[in-house]
């Protein structure tokens, strides 16, 4: 009784964290709502769950246990990974979650075997469909198959796109593989459609086959997209375990995992869908993987020309000199942690009476925000930040554009090249510029694994160093001007 | 057909939830900023954790002779709750550095 | 206190539809342009005008003879219709009119 | 069976329809949709409802006719209502809705009574609480009750405000109005509570008591409201009805009737809000009648000295020389019907190289975007028309304002007369232009019943005449010119 308030304030707090969850300046405390109410229906489940015939559940010492376990490796977890691995983090998260959903699947799928086989005599008389027996056991075990399918594709995929994401994994494509994906996707309707419609196949030989399959295809399913496409995968697979979970709403005639799983369901969709859009892709590109099914292959080695190097005291003199600077920061700040020494040189400019802002570029870094939370942490004005559009109607008043480790977020390839894998992507277009001085460490390409001609063009110097070093050295120079 | 009919007759409130709660997910982020993109992501993510009841409810029928019961559901309740509080508490610290100068 | 509880429980799927349109009511309108703030209102006019099935219902099962229960009926059949069928064609019309060059 | 289907549909509809409708692009889609959801509704109701034994609806020829009646003055009246009286329309058929709401009610709860008295003997071993047939009562009676205090204060109400608005009905109202208001209000709870409370009393005296404080509830409710706040006013009975048509839906376990009329309950509550926001005020200062109730009385006033009057010819010439003119049009050009005048004389002065716009407040007129739907009436281009704010930023570069048949919407008094009962209204800033033409027929105050500071000010020149004659005079002389 009480227990039914609860997990309707759990779903409200649901639904109003996600709302919040959507707005800057209510984001964390939507966070915190939705992290009470899930605490509320657990609690509420542990002491004030019963079965329909009254009995309470056991096995207090696992639970707690458990946990207890999951409660300090999580913490742990997310504390101490570091910023730019946070996406996989996500990731194995939301593969926990399937995993649980499908270990749900299996325990009750025993369950419900021992019961069908045991008590035989009853069943003979009940074995023909259209009888109440018949249809329950059709109900449940549709219920029960869609979470372990559901559930395991998510788990499988998610540890895949986690391995892709920290570069263990690699991307892995073959002609055919759609199809074969495809094929793979039908047997596993057939063989959940075969347990369910056939009441003597309380198999678990069948079911065990189901769940490889299953985990199987989860793999297949991620593997052949590209790495840069991790974030949407992931969100994809994130609204996956969300139907899982409402699977097992179903099962227990449960609300709060029925809405939790469902608003998850339908929010990530839409997520994916519009993370798409901010790549100016189609999901169903995506997921073919025409774009990242290149990423991983050898750069396009169409040499083209010389390339400018710049000294680190010129580059100091244009800057200080330049009237307004642009910095394009990408992932390669990221991975220099040069945000404090990057804001260093910003404040020294502007002392010198040099306009300094930040162009971001919506998929800079490893994942949707990576450089706003980079900067924020070097504690950046956030009115110094513009987004694509502004930039790019800045860029031609802009006397110095320096690029930051960052690469295919410039790449005017996305612009001219109908060849390129990365085009049709919208770039920040710092040709406009006067000067453009680019700093990252070599000549290699960057994400999307194919050459920038905006390195070879004659506006362009290269500035090569790691750009933690380079960028304190610029501001020591500046200094001793 | 008749039986599909009935079934939905049957359960009408259930198809009522799963409808309306589709309406609202989509409704609800209908309009976020692509910074918030991540978050929101890492957010949805600790809310679909709340299978871990589902975990909590199979962990506490086992019978306490049937071990792979209790494993199984053992390990169920350690994955769930890595979901949830892995989730939230990622979620929170991604928010926490855009705070800073937002107003 | 118990007895609340248990019809909470009894009713739960009523209380989430209810709080779930609730929900949904707020979401789906929460950035009109004050120039629709008109057309909205007499559409959502029309839209209640659902409870005409309630009227329809009624008048149904009215005894034939009974002919309070066949008076009351007709005319809340009548008012129902009014209040859908006018609501609908006077939201229509009044949509019509920014039609015209608005792209 | 069937039947859940389509109700599930028409709810769908419902919900897709009021989402378009708050869109300018899809409105119109979305009534269309929200309309084919209630037919069908409508229909399959009439063809497929089954009790619970099985029995159908009877009285087609009753339910026939009254549809048919129904439609046809619903369609002549909707069809046939000039403009500017629309929203009082609105109110009526929503009084409509909430009439039936109380007629269903009333009828069930005689219904009720009936089954009740008679098998005397079944009800007196149950008439004690606890038992589940007093239960069941109470859970009947609380609806029935809410639906007919709802409904008959909805349409009482309804009719209140569109007397109002057409001026069939003046603002009335006395000191301790609202403390006579709040004991009403506490009396019909009582009354509502006795009858649910008290098994024995499906007592038909008592409900017809309750029925008629309800309809004087409404009365009363809306008596106080200054006529220029109907508009908020209406929009709240209509979540009245929502909610009275919502308890419908619990009466008849009907899923449509219940989203619906949430939905509507939910939303229209919200847009009421919104409404007030748009005039700058708080939903309970509307309610308490503090602006609205001044709005009757006799105009303060404190005359103001001279005023200025200017000439056809000179305004012709003025216009005709000017860079950029814009126009405030009010609810004098409605009235005047003058729309296609102004039109003329825009295009007129476009050809001529004059910069024309249209400012256009939120609340000029006697709707929320009545100028909107008037301009767009004549084909003005809606490119030309700015909002409050846009407009507001244009002033101090228009060379003339030519306010035609607005007056509150002007009045400074919103932004310097803390005593004004339009103090703190959002208004057109046209003091800042250059010149100011302002076309009434006499100096006779506006909706809000208060004198107008602009008209004195040495900026401002009266053009007095109807907006229409007056419009096409100034066309001809400028072709004159
Ligand atoms: N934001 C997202 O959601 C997301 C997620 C996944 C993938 N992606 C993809 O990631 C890419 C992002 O573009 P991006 O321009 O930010 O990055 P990028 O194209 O990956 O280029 C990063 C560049 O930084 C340089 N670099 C690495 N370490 C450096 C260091 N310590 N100091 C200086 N430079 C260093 C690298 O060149 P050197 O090795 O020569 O130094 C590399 O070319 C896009 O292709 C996008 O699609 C985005
Ligand atoms: N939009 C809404 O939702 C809504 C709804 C209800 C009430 N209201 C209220 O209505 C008012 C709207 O302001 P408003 O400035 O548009 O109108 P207003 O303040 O009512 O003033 C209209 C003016 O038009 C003049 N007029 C009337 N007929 C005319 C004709 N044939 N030719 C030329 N002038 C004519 C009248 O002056 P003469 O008599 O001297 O000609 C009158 O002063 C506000 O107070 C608002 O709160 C708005």
């Amino acid at each position: 009784m009480l227990l039914t308030v609860i997990y309707l304030l759990a779903s409200v707090s649901f639904i109003l964290g996600l709302k919040m969850l959507s707005n800057p300046a209510s984001a964390r405390k939507g966070n915190l709502i939705a992290a009470a109410g899930m605490g509320l229906a657990i609690l509420g489940t542990i002491f004030l769950y019963e079965e329909s015939d009254g009995t309470r559940l056991g096995n207090y010492g696992w639970i707690f246990g458990g946990l207890i376990i999951g409660t300090i490796i999580g913490t742990l977890a997310a504390k101490k990974v570091k910023m730019t691995a946070m996406p996989e983090m996500v990731s194995l998260f939301n593969g926990m979650g399937g995993a649980c959903a499908a270990l749900i699947s299996i325990t009750e799928f025993n369950h419900l075997a021992e019961t069908l086989h045991q008590p035989h005599d009853v069943q003979l008389g009940e074995i023909f469909p259209a009888s109440a027996a018949y249809s329950a056991w059709v109900g449940k075990s549709i219920v029960i198959l869609a979470g372990l399918i559901i559930g395991s594709v998510s788990f499988s995929g998610s540890v895949i796109a986690w391995g892709k994401l920290n570069g263990k994994i690699h991307d892995f494509a073959f002609k055919g593989q759609h199809l074969i994906n495809g094929l793979l996707f039908l047997v596993l309707l057939g063989l959940a459609g075969w347990i369910a419609g056939v009441y003597e196949n309380a198999n678990t030989t069948v079911f065990y086959v189901l769940l490889i399959l299953s985990l199987l295809y989860g793999v297949f399913f991620v593997l052949p997209i590209g790495g840069a496409d991790m974030p949407v995968v992931i969100s994809l697979l994130n609204s996956f375990t969300g139907v899982a979970a409402a699977c097992g709403g179903f099962l227990y005639n449960n609300k709060a995992m029925l809405t939790g799983g469902i608003l998850v369901g339908a929010a990530g969709t839409l997520l994916t869908i519009l993370m798409c859009k901010a790549m100016n892709r189609s999901l169903l590109n995506v997921l073919i993987g025409s774009f990242g099914g290149h990423a991983g292959g050898v750069a396009a080695a169409k040499s083209q020309g010389n390339y400018k190097e710049i000294t680190l005291s010129d580059t100091a003199i244009l800057l200080t000199y330049a009237h307004k600077v642009m910095i394009v920061p990408g992932y390669g700040l990221a991975v220099a942690q040069a945000q404090h020494a990057c804001h260093e040189l910003e404040k020294l400019l502007t002392e010198k009476g040099v306009e300094v802002r930040y162009a971001i570029h919506p998929v800079a870094g490893r994942m949707p925000g990576h450089m706003n939370v980079l900067l924020a942490e070097a504690d950046v004005d956030y009115d110094q930040l513009l987004e694509m559009e502004a930039a790019n109607e800045q860029f031609s008043t802009t006397d110095v554009v320096l690029v930051l480790g960052a690469n295919d977020v410039v790449n005017p390839a996305a612009k001219t090249d109908p060849a390129s894998p990365i085009y049709g992507m919208p770039i920040l277009e710092v040709e406009l510029a006067k000067n453009c001085i680019v700093n990252k460490r070599s000549m290699k390409p960057g994400y999307a694994g194919i050459e920038n001609e905006l390195f070879f063009q004659p506006k362009t110097s290269m500035l090569f160093g790691d750009a933690k070093k380079v960028l304190e050295s610029i501001s020591t120079e500046i200094k001793n001007l | 057909m008749e039986t599909l009919l009935e079934k939905i007759a049957l359960h009408q409130d259930y198809i009522y939830i799963v409808v309306l709660m589709i309406f609202l997910g989509i409704e609800v982020i209908g309009r976020v900023p692509s910074v918030l993109h991540t978050p929101l992501m890492s957010g949805a993510n600790a809310i679909h954790g709340v299978v871990i009841i589902g975990a909590i409810i199979v962990m506490g029928k086992a019978d306490p002779s049937n071990y792979l019961a209790l494993g199984l559901g053992f390990l169920a309740v350690i994955l769930g709750t890595l979901n949830v509080v892995g989730g939230f508490v990622v979620t929170d610290r991604m928010l926490e550095m855009f705070r800073h100068k937002q107003k």
